[in-house]
């Protein structure tokens, strides 16, 4: 990642370095690292308030990232698989908290699965990243539920099971944002990154993001290599925050504009063909296909306005639960008094 | 806190007469099938008496299923006010033909038996009083619908048995209007089926030798069940979340509390909920919202019973180490798995205390009544919240689904505590912020709240090492400097848990120690033991780590027994480990029937302790 | 079983010198980075040492992480036979800039520094031998890549070091080839390595006081980690089904017994597997396939450590009530949550012992020695079918991972033993079977495999209400009865498990009493203390629950002490419940920062405590 | 569910009332107790042998129900959710054992939905029958996990989440044989069981079942009423077992027919339009379109023969590991003395 000049500030005055966290303590080369630098500029160049930001993990080598990036935010490591149940709780306590995940393949896609279908269901609203690198990184090697069928591991054994696709069982599950990118592709990551930060709900992004020591090798499918040869990009991917006025024009029938829930616009520029992202038989049906003849499709694969965010659903009052004063949650001593009266039936 | 509600106890008329029926002095227990909705005959009949000022309870034993299986409820009313099961019936009336052989053979000498008409039955000796009511023939003259007919029937039984004790007519009726006085046609027909039954017990009975009588026992008190009045607790302590997954018999608390927050926390001007309640997953999400609640600010709780508890194991040992407030309530019931869903018992202690792997402690409180449940629901939030740290209430089926009679609740006269959370301003005062520092020498650590907007305000969370500043270490040096803190916190819980309620008798050599629902079967217990001769000093403890009053009352007795519903003699075992000086001294007294734990199998076990040899009673 | 390595300890030449470096008594301490394939160098080194004959041991202390971070390890070279760990080291070799300060600061007088050239360092006294190396230079003519100079470094200190300490060149090289034999391009880099060391030092220093001298004390002896040991077990005990999910410091069980099977159990005519791994998806799983597969008859394990034990909970419950067999290996690492997955501890004990909620109680198993690991991976699964009940073998990182020397392993005598199943032909003959019906008074039933053929076989298993005949019940008297029995099973596994091995001491009034890897640091403590005067007995638990032997020890000494490595004195708590007469006496050595325990520390806490007062070392 | 007479015996000579448990302790009107009786037909029909059955089941009313039937098969009640696993233990401890799962829609969906997912993944061989009403009946009427926006609870509170739908998700994980059914619809549900029975690898049948006490009421969308009302069969399921040599002709283009594993046949009758099982995208298109058009599209949603079962995957051994005798596996006394050398390099 490429840390601007200092003289290059963003809107509330920060430098790309200030959104920087503790020095990684990951191996040289790990795929997760180029996300966090890829993180770093998207909150730099959104101009996200770090205190405002929660940053939720899991355990994993990914899992680990989130003391690499904005250390001027709140962060909670959770127990592994389970850091969407305590998302939800975070965001309901505080539904102003900008919410993100950081979780691995193993993390959500293994022993997680249950928890981050039933977030995704939820629609809480939270930036949900998959580091996904087809193994259990931080454990040496094992492979997890998204390793395809035929991949070799480093020991030799060889996966025979089917992979799990996050993004196909989110948008299963009414997502209304699901993208897939590469960690090696910031150009397509970072406004993917940004825009999922104007969605209300939950969005999720699976990351390709190779394990340099042991997830890389010849016959691996998560390596550098194999993940850049199958990249398949649906479009290409702009972002124009709502603060900003920037005009972009294609010729006509070049390019989608998607609009945000905040104002902000997602521009897809054409490739190859047309890719109409708010379609969502046809997201599912580009993964599907995908997976037979060996294409990953990247980009934004799903996008709609969706299903009321949890917070909404519930009604919540616009304050934090958590800043309540006592007063507004203690009703007063009458309705305790009315209550006893209807339980007090005793005689004499 | 007050004695919510502890050894307020009536002083007996006359000790040690409870075993067989007088005037105020009787057990009713019906017998019938679940799903049959006697529910509502049942409460009439308690609430009658209770309203003739009477002391009563309720106990209600039904099946884990949802229709068609036996079910049993059973009223004592009892002027010295032992509200604690009794086994003995005085008065059955059988309904269920499944049951009714047993249930008729299982009578004393002395008892009357309403049984249906038509019942298998035992040969019944001359000394019971036996009559059979043509219960069905009754009832059709009162309704045409089959399926009201199903319900309506019981009311019938409400006639004849209050005939037979001479409860007051008009507190029957006055106890159906309070049930049924929003449903004009339902009180009608329910009114004409206790007359039938009146009238019938009228002209083919005669009074029971144990008559109900008016008392002035009950005055200005209230009947409700602990999960209800945990409920209240809650709400009045300002709990913002709830997340929850269902399971008996805990359902009840969380369903009664996310009715009152409906009622009563939407905010006047937006009509908007000051509350958030969850039904997750399963409990391992329950618990993971409400540590992401808590941490985020939230006064946040969750209810459950044994399985839900064993799967909050991981995330209990998170919270202890990255020092996270929770409000947990384990309303238990019996059995490791499943076991036994709809029968009581105080056997997961052991697992909570030492919840999740390594060196792990937990705080525990015991609520023995619904005065402490209300209390303790808000309570727990301040001892989590100060202590940063989970707190586990636990209950069990008896006091929690079962109705109790108390003192009506005290609305709460000082605010909540909140424990210490730095805010954006004091972060400015203070100048130095690190999230595990013990900075007040009480072992408690300050912290931060996601959202403070300041620049020393943010930490890192985890359940991983770290040291002081919240900074990840493998240390061997910070390890158990952390560690050390945290045993330091636990000795300081120790003087902010409620004390126990003591009570100690004259040169007594034998102390008694029991807790939670126990405690209901302990005056009429040590009232019995001291009329044989047996004074008895009494220690009701009211919560874990244990204040030091409980190692200078086992100190001030020769035999301690320590009274407790599992089989592991578990509270025995953490007091052992707590004093093991004076461990030859704990004895055990144990009842894991799944059945509330009654008097009389206590003084067995009493009684055959003092024979030293751990006892074990059923 | 023999005693598994236990106390065939080698009579200390001169008792008590262990602290001071003299000949083949000293330690290496190698401070290097996480990934830097330094594994290899210190192996050879340690070999090296063994095959001349002296008694070694070899500890790896490394980081949470897969590259970069500081790691250490430590070679102790003891003609004693104390393989335990020893704080203090004799001969340093300092790689790492991140910790070079610290590590040669830590280091006492006498002892020798091989500090690679151009480390920050602090300032050492004259009473250190320092050698400052330019490894880097040395390199660099050896190896052209980069990335493989980085590797081969490495052999380098070993060639240093083989000569300071006077090592046999050849057993240098016999090492090398051990490790190398099948990549001869590397063995003959890395000899060529070793050489330039060699010439290095004999040309710039002057040998160790301490020498490494041949001797004869590893005759016949293997070196093995207690995982391998344990995988091993597992593969002669004919395991058939492993379900796991990767975490330190199990997987290595986990995978080398992956790796026996699938070498030594495909079926020779038919090249199939006679067994399944599967990697579940998560601890739950892990556990609920294990339980699935021993119901159906399978001798089925898992392995795990503390985060992944606690989400086994639930089901530990459900076996325990339902009599399922099961064998659960707990890799103990410390902390509650994730704590500190690379260090060790024993502090899941508590949790073992009564993990699920309800009155539960398990058999656990502590190996201590690598032999142990190997004969209870055999016999865990012969006691979990013998008494149908989870078996737990409470392991540790020090055991499990590191390298220790043993006798080598006996090929069992006799065959497994399955416990109580009957066959179709079985039911054809006894006619009649109830499920959970003591039938030999041993409270052990008997139990049908699904699939077996013949009318009477099938039942129903559950985690609910059952009785003998595994009928559901909710009934108040079968309930306690099943408890009862399963109280009694436990009784039963008191005459089952392996018994205790116990060193008395004429005349002594202290009993020390250890489980697990504690035991290495015992023989040195104990001698110790000999010398000083105080002579102690000595009892190693190999088991819970407590054989008889246990209870006739404690009561034989006026003061126990037991120690262990937790905070919690989780050994002590266990043994005051179960002997509340003899807690008095029962005190407590302390050790948990996450290194192995070391004698040093135990001789503080002991002579501590014999001014009574419970006392915590580090 | 009608007993035949006597005289009406299997290919193994038993009656229908031979395949009974003991007696239903479920509400009377209990869907599951329909389901109970289809399944007590269907495996009367296919001529089970009850000894070579294994009823596995995990928390709920649902789950009681393997109780009242197959009273000659063992069966394991496990705990909530978890039941996948046991499971797949089960099986891999005995191959030849003929797996049945019951589950609920909160004992798969909610606490379950990772053990669900994993089992479908691994293609355990099992028939997963989830008692889908939409509640948790035995704590009396909570939603679960598949209630359906809208539905409204006894409690009146409203679903605003959708609803996971388990037999998309089966398909999306590479299930080999879907199928959604009505337990008031015996015609349709006892085919369907049986053709399950011959699918090698894991089949899920997705049955509405009503819950007569907490969600058969006015505005509950998994009601008896409701169900019928949405019900929309893909097409009437005829099944002909392998050992049964039945013909059935229909007008060419009126039936397709779907070769099993053990070479039994399902017959599908074409209704309104087309359907063919054999298309993936089809059937997850048609799962979705039924949602947006409530429509409720029961019958064999989707077949193939599928990846390799686990115990293929596995290599296992023909005889089931769990009758293995002593000497295949423990390996001869050579083995650990080699073992031993290697490890033996000390000196003197
Ligand atoms: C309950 C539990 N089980 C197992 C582990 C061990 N563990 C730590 S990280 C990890 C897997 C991480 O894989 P992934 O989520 O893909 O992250 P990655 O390291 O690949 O980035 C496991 C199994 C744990 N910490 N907790
Ligand atoms: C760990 C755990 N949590 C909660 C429960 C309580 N419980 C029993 S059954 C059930 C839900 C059953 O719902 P479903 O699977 O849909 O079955 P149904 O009764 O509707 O047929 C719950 C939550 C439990 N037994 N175990
Ligand atoms: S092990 Fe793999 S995932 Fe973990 S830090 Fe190294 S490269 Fe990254
Ligand atoms: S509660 Fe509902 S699901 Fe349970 S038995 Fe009754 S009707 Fe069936
Ligand atoms: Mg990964
Ligand atoms: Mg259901």
């Amino acid at each position: 990642m490429s840390t601007p000049p200092q003289s290059n500030v963003n809107r509330i005055g920060l430098t790309a370095a200030d959104y920087k966290g503790s020095k990684s303590t990951l191996c040289p080369g790990c795929g997760h690292d180029a996300i966090t630098g890829s993180i770093i500029q998207a909150a730099y160049e959104l101009g996200l308030e770090q205190h405002k930001v929660a940053k939720m993990s899991g355990i994993g080598c990914s899992s680990k990232t989130p003391a690499y990036f904005l250390g001027r935010s709140h962060s909670f490591n959770a127990v592994h698989g389970r850091m969407p149940s305590v998302a939800t709780g975070a965001h309901l306590a505080n539904r102003e908290l900008i919410m993100m995940g950081v979780s691995g393949d193993g993390d959500s896609a293994s022993i997680g699965l249950g928890q981050f279908c039933h977030l995704v269901r939820r629609n809480v609203p939270i930036v949900y990243i998959i580091e996904n690198n087809g193994v259990y990184g931080l454990t040496k090697g094992q492979f997890s539920a998204t390793a395809d069928v035929g991949t070799r591991a480093k020991s030799g054994q060889v996966n025979e099971m089917m992979p799990i696709d996050l993004c196909e069982m989110a948008i299963q599950l009414g997502c209304g944002f699901v993208a897939r990118s590469f960690s090696g592709d910031p150009k397509q990551l970072r406004p993917l990154l940004k825009a999922a930060f104007s969605h209300r709900g939950t969005s999720v992004l699976d990351v390709i993001s190779p394990c340099v020591t042991f997830n890389n090798h010849e016959g691996s499918t998560k390596s550098y290599t194999s993940a850049k040869e199958h990249d398949a990009p649906l479009h290409e991917v702009t972002f124009i925050p709502h603060f900003e006025s920037i005009e972009i024009d294609y010729a006509p029938g070049e390019s989608r504009e998607v609009t945000l829930h905040d104002g902000s616009k997602i521009v897809l520029r054409k490739l190859e063909e047309d890719y109409d992202p708010t379609d969502r038989m046809r997201a599912i049906d580009t993964i599907e296909r995908g997976r037979v003849d060996n294409r990953l499709a990247t980009g934004l694969l799903y996008q709609s306005k969706g299903n009321a965010s949890i917070d909404e659903d519930l009604g919540l009052v616009d304050e934090p639960l958590a800043s309540l004063p006592l007063e507004r949650v203690r009703p007063p001593r009458e309705v305790l008094d009315k209550i006893m009266a209807s339980l007090m039936t005793g005689g004499a | 806190m007050g004695l919510s509600g502890v050894g307020r106890r009536i002083e007996p008329s006359t000790p040690g007469r409870a075993l067989s029926a007088i005037d105020n002095r009787f057990t009713i227990h019906v017998a019938t099938v679940n799903g049959s909705g006697s529910q509502t005959a049942n409460t009439t009949l308690l609430r009658a008496l209770f309203q003739m000022g009477i002391p009563v309870s309720g106990k209600n034993l039904f099946p884990s299923n949802i229709a068609g299986l036996p079910t049993w409820f059973t009223i004592r009313a009892n002027d010295q006010g032992y509200v604690a099961r009794i086994k003995r019936a005085d008065l059955l009336v059988a309904l269920n033909p499944e049951t009714s052989v047993a249930d008729i053979a299982a009578m004393e000498p002395g008892s009357v038996l309403v049984v249906a008409d038509g019942l298998p039955m035992p040969a019944t000796p001359p000394d019971r009083t036996l009559y059979k009511v043509p219960f069905t023939k009754l009832v059709e003259p009162l309704v045409a619908d089959a399926k009201l007919r199903k319900l309506v029937v019981n009311m019938i039984y409400v006639g004849v048995v209050s005939w037979l004790l001479g409860i007051d007519p008009s507190e029957v009726d006055r106890a159906l209007v309070a049930q049924l006085g929003r449903k004009p046609k339902a009180l009608e027909m329910n009114r004409a089926a206790v007359q039938v039954g009146i009238k019938y017990a009228g002209e083919h009975m005669k009074r029971t030798p144990f008559q109900a009588r008016r008392a002035d026992r009950t005055a200005g008190k209230i009947l409700i069940d602990g999960n209800q009045a945990a409920a209240l607790g809650a709400l009045f302590g300002g709990v913002t979340f709830l997340s929850w997954y269902p399971i008996t018999p805990s359902s009840s608390l969380a369903e009664q509390l996310e009715g009152f927050l409906a009622r009563y926390r939407k905010d006047p001007k937006s009509g908007k909920a000051t509350y958030a309640v969850i039904q997750a997953e399963d409990e391992i999400s329950a618990i993971g919202m409400v540590l992401g609640a808590s941490w985020a600010g939230a006064r946040a709780m969750t209810t459950t019973s044994g399985p839900g508890l064993s799967l909050m194991t991981e995330f209990a040992g998170y919270a202890y180490y990255a020092e996270i407030p929770a409000v947990v309530w384990d309303i238990q019931r019996i059995g490791p798995s499943t076991g036994l869903p709809t029968r009581t018992s105080q056997a997961d202690l052991l697992s909570v205390a030492f919840l999740s792997h390594g060196d792990t402690k937990h705080v525990i409180l015991f609520p023995a009544t619904v005065q402490d449940c209300y209390e303790y629901g808000m309570r727990a939030f301040d001892l989590a919240e100060r202590l940063q740290t989970p707190v586990f209430v636990l209950s069990d089926l008896d006091i929690g689904m079962n109705t109790w009679m108390s003192q009506p609740f005290r609305y709460p006269e000082n605010p909540w505590d909140r424990g210490k959370v730095l805010s954006a301003s004091d972060l400015e005062r203070v100048k130095k912020f690190e999230r595990y520092r013990d900075v007040d020498g009480d072992a408690i650590p300050y912290r931060t709240l996601p959202g403070t907007n300041h620049p020393l305000a943010a930490y890192f969370t985890r359940g991983s090492g770290h040291d002081e500043a919240a900074r990840y270490t493998e240390s061997s040096e910070a390890y158990p400097r952390v560690m050390d803190r945290l045993a330091r916190k636990f000795e300081t819980a120790k003087t902010l848990v409620p004390a126990p309620f003591i009570e100690k008798a004259q040169g007594a050599e034998v102390g008694l120690i029991a807790f939670g629902s126990t405690h209901h079967a302990m005056d009429e217990t040590r009232d019995r033991l001291r009329t044989e001769g047996t004074p008895t000093s009494y220690l009701l403890l009211r919560a874990y780590p244990f204040p030091e009053e409980v190692e200078r009352f086992v100190r001030g007795h020769k035999r301690v027994y320590v009274v407790e519903q599992n089989r592991d003699a578990q509270m025995a075992a953490l007091l052992r480990m707590e004093y093991p000086e004076l461990a030859p001294r704990i004895r055990s007294v144990l009842h894991y029937d799944g059945l509330p734990i009654d008097a009389e199998s206590i003084l067995k076990g009493v009684r055959a302790a003092e024979r030293p040899s751990e006892v074990t009673t059923r």
